[in-house]
């Protein structure tokens, strides 16, 4: 794994994209850190290459930046030229080959997905590069948390609601675990007939087990309170 | 001496010795940065940025009231955090791009184009440049507030901070901020958030500057709040003339010393001869 | 008359006694009474203790001591042997829990003392103690008591007597239904029969020690509260009285 | 710095401005030299210190010599103050990534036309600009210059207390620098005429 | 550049430095002790009230800065040995023993040492003003003033200059004075704080000065100074010791 | 005088080296063996429980604290009440604590610990540790009443040890300093418990936001006069929806 340079800007992350019949799911957490400093808390991670086709950003929030510019820069070329937008596969390619070629000086994993006349499509190229076109990816470091839980749950056929609802909660579920995901989760929803943003707020996040609750406790002065087995009594002098 | 006329870019000819030094134990001179706290926020007309203004050489204060606000363009301008020469000529190298990009396309300079010249500026010098910047203006397509980070990466967001003061301040933008301030809320809140990391962050101190970004026009509060001024001192340090000892001194007089004789004209006397 | 087999207790007389460990018991037979009743809900240890002058303070030179949170030891017999115990349980104590990182059931810390003392009986250099200890708590089982011997040897109880009135206050403990009792009226009957069980031809004053573990003192060692004291003091003392106008 | 030692001093008075170094050339603790002047004069009424590492003190010092001279031709008017502070950030600039181990001071009075206003200067290696309004300290002594510097300094000295003040300053500052003294030079900048003494100083 | 660190080095660090800055100047009969209160830890500030100087006797103040968790445990440790010397020999320790004392206990701990600096600052058993100034090791001088700390490098020479006269030529026919008025030093001492919290980021917050009178010595003087307060400890003492408090700025 | 059964019983006594004859009393040999050169307790912390604000209002002292206990970044232990830095190393700190406090109860001679003293322990146990090579990889605050007077305290891993009327550590106290600051200083004694709540659900708001290892569920808890009261697992309001119009980090506006 390479690491990111010093002091820089780490989107550490949990990206995730998901084909269906008529498009592809794609999504994100927004928090950017540097050490454990909250540096953006709603960062939009799902970046705009083309018009149907977007890419989520994981690593160093430099360099996805810069490679991001300039695939869209290459695709809008593309577009120009052969007058026609460009097919996902494209534009993951030239991501591949620039994640490739600079792969010394580079730390992004990027995950490329979206919609073109041969449907729908989503392709992963980690860090180092390498092109893999999977039905389902997720990648940054939440998401070494819920692998486990999309091989148990993903299945194939869903329709768009079923898809949005399986990224939503696997994203919440790598977000509570990982300290370098959070925030709110951005999800973009791309079809032949356009890009449908969703926005999940930080307080309506889907919830899991978190743990048994805990109820209040009111110690009285010049009152011992028993305890079972561990710890001190809670003695109070007023 | 080719280099009267020199070429862009950085000249890296004293690198090796420099390296050669080092590994012989000559420390390296501090260079000055500014420990800082900056800031910027959207407000319901335009932009309003902020800046302490103490720059710092280690733990010494190298400048009590240094401007971390810099131009870039009328409508544009961006703070910055981090070394003091770098987030100097940085800026000073986009201002002037921005002006011939504006000569060059007759149109009126866009907040997005500062952006990007800064965050390709710095991703090509990938961090050696540590300049850390708030970049915020007004242009046709509306307000804009951005980030940059050394490294190049940036930030759209509507309240932001840098600098070692940046959660100082940050913790006053999070439990204060509202959408749509009026001008005047927005000014105080900025001035908040530089505040608590002047008191509170030792790399940001003296006093508060604000800059307001509207369509109309841009308004810079140089030192809006000074709540850092030196009092009194208790005694005066005059010293008697001659206190010091000399041996030697030479004075060099710019006016010569020139005494204008008057050459009279004898009294009465006829008038030259000229024909 | 012992023929010099008492001199050690390193050393057994021919008929396979240690004539030394039968002397400590002495020492313990001729202390104030000491008793421990294990009732439903908690533990009470209660403890006569002659009062020797009257210029001792009240209150002072209190012979039931507190070996943990939960866990008490009334000692009848020598006083310093008393107090060494109390700190070797002490130490025992927090060994077990600084081991075990759990408050120790009362059985672990009997065994330990158990071993203790009987080392004090296995070496010329040494005299074993003269000590009868009540140990008392209520840990994770539950109400416990032991009883430490000076040989070593160490038994758990329902109700447990040492010291000069051992016999009657075991006859008075048998008749109780100790396991019916709750932990507040085991004060009252501990009273009572402490006051029954001094003598008071020979034992001019004594001093009436109370102390108890249960609900009501959150599973803590505590002495008994003053007004409860004061009335299970009282109690006992009619309660003797009545006895004597019959 | 450490490695030749030096410090210099500047300050602003009432329509004067006085500019000081030490004299000292070392080889780290070790002094070679105590007539080692670190003042350079640009024009009558510029100049700058340049304390740090020898070699570039006289690299600088011929190459600012050499800039203000194309300027001077090319532009037909003298260089001034402000213009040559930037002229001297510039070329510190230029090696960001090399750089010079020098932090120059600048003092200097504004042409008489527009006042002869005093204007001080200095900048770190990297030619990052400062432009107080009462004194710039820089070299080995730099810390102990702040303190004195901060503590004596007050503003409109005439020519003569200024110059008595920026020597205490400097001296008393050297004196507590291993790496800086065994004399030094003083020189006040007026209107009408630059006044240099050399001072009378410790000699270890 | 980010003021955010995170507990990563491989080797634990059993010092910091708390910044701050003391300073003591000795009179003929008085001695004056002070020290800034801030305490801080990189660029933060962990209080704005930490007391630097304490007062050990009637006529002994100890400054101490450095690493705050040493110097406090060193104060305490001073305090019970002079405590000990009080119910050994039922007097306070005279001045120039409790500067070898400390001596010897900051060498004791040459491998390991109390990262702090010491200024002890008194009255000799003669009556005089006095200041010691230590090492963390424990070399130690008398001396008529001392700064140590994070500005002692800006305070140090200025006090060269205003108590000692360096560098400058007295008047022909007179002599530098030996020892300066109590007033003029209380002022020189705050002039000093003042001047280093504009240039040091580690000093500010508030002044603390302890004044130490030799008995015999008038007060008028003292009287004067606004929100002074007397500290001596017994109702006996000869020797009087005072404490002014003053704000310094807090950016 | 040799009164301990055990390892020396029967074996020569050496008066040369025990001329008092206090051996095993006073100078037990630390244990030793092969292996103690390798073992060094907590270098560096490795499960690292989230931290705690404190403030001083009216009526006492008031703490707020996060339920999380970080393992790196991985949120392992979800339901730990209270801690700060290393778990391992809290959870030795709390033996060490109760033993003391056992051996206070079992001497049962009328003397209690109040706030002062437990944070005078604490930071001596700190000190010691951090002087032995051998840190508690904890930053503690120590907060309590007694006779009237409230007291707050602070001890780091190496000692250091300040008052101050708002305490708070790790990043977070370069967050939550500055609020905590502005709304408590000089307001000691006239803060309301609702307006002390108030301002530490302020303060857990901005972390919650800023702070990558804390959780939106917390704990206030407070001493006073009275008693102390600790509430149940509460969470705060937080504002998101400003920045759903927000579309990527520069140009873009899709």
């Amino acid at each position: 794994m390479q690491r990111l340079k010093a002091g820089e800007v780490n989107l550490g992350t949990s990206i995730m994209a998901v084909q269906f019949d008529g498009g592809v799911v794609i999504g994100a957490d927004s928090r950017t850190t540097t050490g454990s400093y909250i540096a953006n808390r709603v960062t939009d991670k799902l970046t705009y290459v083309h018009d149907r086709v977007y890419c989520c950003r994981s690593g160093s929030a430099a360099d996805t930046q810069a490679v991001a510019d300039i695939v869209h820069s290459h695709l809008q070329m593309f577009a120009q030229q052969y007058g026609t937008p460009p097919p996902v596969h494209t534009a993951a390619s030239v991501f591949e080959k620039l994640c490739y070629d600079n792969k010394d000086n580079l730390s992004a994993g990027i995950i490329v997905a979206g919609w073109d006349k041969g449907g729908p499509s989503v392709y992963n190229i980690p860090l180092g590069g390498g092109l893999f076109k999977q039905p389902w990816a997720i990648g940054g470091s939440g998401s070494t948390y819920v692998y486990g839980y999309c091989d148990a749950t993903y299945r194939e056929g869903w329709g768009r609601d079923q898809t949005v609802q399986f990224v939503k909660n696997t994203l919440a579920l790598a977000m509570s675990r990982d300290g370098s995901s959070g925030g709110t989760i951005r999800i973009a929803v791309i079809t032949e007939d356009g890009v449908e943003r969703l926005f999940i707020p930080g307080n309506e996040l889907p919830t899991f087990w978190e743990g048994p609750p805990v109820p209040m406790t009111v110690v009285e002065a010049k009152k011992v309170v028993p305890t079972a087995g561990e710890g001190a009594p809670i003695e109070v002098e007023a | 001496m080719a280099d009267v006329y020199n070429k862009a870019g950085f000249d890296f000819s004293n690198h090796v010795r420099n390296s050669f030094l080092q590994s012989k134990g000559v420390p390296f001179p501090k260079a000055t940065s500014t420990g800082t706290t900056i800031v910027g926020c959207l407000f319901k007309d335009g932009i309003v940025l902020g800046a302490d203004t103490r720059a710092t050489e280690g733990p010494i204060v190298a400048d009590k009231n240094c401007e971390k606000i810099h131009y870039i363009t009328d409508n544009i301008r961006c703070c910055g955090a981090g070394t003091a020469a770098d987030t100097e000529f940085t800026t000073a190298l986009i201002s002037s791009n921005m002006e011939l990009h504006a000569l060059n396309s007759g149109r009126k300079p866009r907040v997005v184009t500062a952006m990007t010249m800064l965050k390709q500026y710095l991703f090509r010098h990938q961090g050696a440049i540590g300049a850390a910047l708030v970049l915020g203006g007004v242009d046709s397509t509306g307000a804009h507030l951005f980030t940059v980070a050394p490294h190049g990466s940036t930030d759209k967001l509507p309240y932001v901070t840098m600098g070692s003061g940046s959660l100082a301040a940050m913790a006053v933008f999070e439990s204060q901020w509202r959408k749509d301030l009026d001008r005047e809320s927005a000014i105080n809140l900025v001035s908040a958030a530089i505040s608590a990391g002047i008191f509170n962050d030792l790399g940001s101190g003296s006093n508060v500057d604000v800059c307001v970004i509207t369509a109309e026009g841009t308004t810079m509060l140089r030192n809006h709040v000074t709540p850092n001024e030196r009092g009194a001192k208790e005694k005066r340090y005059k010293f008697r003339l001659g206190t010091t000892a000399w041996t030697k001194e030479s004075v060099r007089k710019f006016v010569v010393d020139e005494s204008v004789t008057q050459i009279s004209v004898p009294a009465g006397g006829e008038a030259m001869d000229i024909s | 008359m012992n023929s010099g087999y008492d001199l050690s207790s390193s050393t057994y007389s021919p008929d396979g006694r240690i004539f030394q460990v039968e002397y400590a018991n002495k020492a313990v037979e001729n202390s104030g009474t000491a008793i421990g009743l294990r009732v439903k809900d908690g533990v009470v240890l209660a403890l006569e203790k002659l009062v020797h002058s009257k210029l001792l303070v009240p209150g002072t030179n209190r012979r039931i001591q507190t070996v943990d949170r939960h866990i008490g030891i009334a000692t009848a017999g020598l006083l310093a042997d008393g107090r060494h115990l109390a700190s070797r349980a002490f130490d025992e104590s927090l060994n077990y829990r600084e081991t075990y990182r759990s408050e120790p059931p009362l059985s672990a810390i009997a065994e330990r003392l158990g071993l203790y003392v009987q080392a004090y009986t296995l070496y010329s250099s040494v005299r074993p103690f003269g000590i009868s200890a009540i140990l008392g708590a209520v840990d994770k089982d539950g109400p416990a008591l032991y009883v430490v011997e000076p040989s070593g040897i160490y038994y758990g109880y329902n109700g447990a007597a040492v010291g000069k009135g051992r016999q009657l206050a075991k006859t008075e403990l048998e008749k109780l239904k100790l396991s019916e009792l709750t932990t507040r009226e085991a004060v009252f009957e501990a009273a009572r029969i402490m006051h029954l069980v001094h003598d008071d031809s020979k034992d001019k004053e004594f001093e009436l020690e109370l102390s108890w573990i249960g609900a009501e003192t959150n599973g803590l060692h505590l002495p008994v509260p003053k007004d409860l004291f004061e009335e299970a003091d009282k109690k006992g003392r009619d309660a003797l009285d009545a006895d004597m106008e019959d | 710095m450490e490695l030749n030692g030096g410090s210099v001093v500047a300050m602003v008075g009432k329509n004067c401005v006085a500019i000081a170094s030490d004299l000292r050339l070392g080889n780290q603790a070790l002094t070679i030299a105590t007539n080692f002047e670190k003042t350079f004069p640009i024009t009558d009424r510029i100049i700058i210190g340049l304390p740090g590492l020898a070699t570039d003190v006289i690299t600088l010092k011929e190459r600012f010599r050499y800039r203000v001279n194309m300027y001077t031709i090319k532009e037909g008017r003298e260089i001034e103050p402000e213009t040559f502070a930037h002229l001297v950030s510039s070329t510190l600039y230029e090696r960001r990534f090399g750089p010079f181990f020098v932090e120059p001071v600048i003092a200097g009075l504004t042409k008489p036309s527009e006042g002869s206003v005093p204007f001080i200067a200095g900048t770190d290696l990297i030619g990052c600009l400062t432009l107080p309004k009462d004194f710039v300290v820089s070299g080995t002594a730099s810390d102990k210059l702040f303190g004195m510097a901060e503590s004596l300094w007050e503003p409109d000295l005439g020519p003569e207390e200024l110059f008595e003040t920026i020597s205490q300053t400097l001296m008393n500052a050297v004196d507590r620098d291993a790496f800086s003294g065994w004399g030094a030079v003083v020189h006040v900048i007026t209107p009408d005429k630059v006044i240099t003494r050399t001072l009378k100083g410790r000699m270890d | 550049m980010s003021p955010i660190s995170q507990p990563t080095s491989v080797a634990f660090n059993p010092y910091a430095e708390n910044g701050g800055t003391i300073l003591a100047i000795a009179g003929l009969d008085f001695a004056v002790v002070a020290g800034d209160t801030r305490q801080s830890e990189g660029y933060s500030i962990q209080t704005r009230y930490a007391p630097k100087v304490f007062r050990l006797t009637d006529k002994a103040t100890l400054a101490v800065n450095g690493f705050a968790a040493d110097g406090n445990i060193f104060v305490k440790t001073v305090k019970q040995r002079l405590e000990w010397y009080r119910h050994a020999h039922a007097k306070d320790m005279p001045l120039r023993a409790i500067a070898r004392l400390i001596q010897t206990m900051l060498y004791a701990k040459r491998f390991f040492p109390y990262y702090v600096y010491n200024i002890l600052g008194g009255i000799e058993e003669d009556g005089s003003g006095a200041v010691y100034s230590f090492d963390p090791v424990g070399s130690y001088e008398r001396e008529a003033c001392r700064a140590a700390g994070a500005a002692s490098s800006l305070i140090q020479p200025f006090l060269d200059n205003q108590i000692y006269f360096k560098n400058q030529v007295a008047v022909s026919g007179t002599s530098h004075p030996k020892h300066l008025p109590i007033l003029d030093v209380l002022s020189l001492v705050t002039d000093s704080f003042t001047s280093a919290t504009e240039r040091h980021i580690e000093v500010g917050d508030g002044l603390e000065i302890y004044v130490i009178v030799a008995s015999g010595r008038s007060l008028t003087e003292l009287s004067s100074i606004a929100g002074i307060e007397e500290v001596t400890g017994s109702a006996s003492a000869t020797d009087r010791v005072f404490v002014i408090r003053r704000e310094l700025k807090k950016d | 005088m040799d009164h301990f059964p055990g390892t020396h019983w029967g074996k020569p006594r050496n008066d040369n080296i025990d001329a008092y004859g206090t051996y095993p009393l006073h100078a037990h040999q630390p244990r030793t063996d092969a292996f103690a050169d390798g073992v060094q307790r907590t270098q560096q912390p490795v499960v690292t429980g989230a931290s705690v604000l404190a403030l001083k209002y009216k009526d006492g002292i008031m703490m707020a604290a996060d339920n999380l206990a970080s393992y790196g970044s991985l949120a392992r232990f979800k339901d730990i009440q209270r801690a700060s830095g290393d778990m391992a190393d809290f959870q030795q700190l709390k033996h060490i604590l109760d033993t003391l406090l056992i051996e206070q109860f079992v001497q049962d001679d009328g003397h209690k610990f109040g706030p002062t003293e437990i944070y005078e322990y604490l930071s001596r146990l700190m000190y010691g540790r951090r002087s032995k090579m051998d840190p508690l990889w904890n930053s503690l605050l120590v907060g309590g009443f007694k006779d009237g007077k409230s007291f707050l305290g602070y001890v780091d891993l190496l000692g250091t040890t300040y008052s101050a009327p708002t305490l708070r550590n790790w990043v977070w106290r370069y967050i939550a300093q500055p609020l905590l600051r502005k709304s408590v200083e000089g307001r000691e004694d006239t803060l309301t418990e609702e307006e002390a709540v108030k301002i530490l659900e302020g303060c857990m708001k901005v972390l919650f936001y800023r702070d990558a290892r804390s959780l939106n569920k917390y704990q206030i808890a407070a001493v006073t006069e009275k008693g102390i009261w600790i509430s149940d697992s509460r969470s705060v309001e937080t504002e998101w929806a400003f920045a759903e119009g927000i579309r990527g980090y520069g140009a873009q506006t899709q």
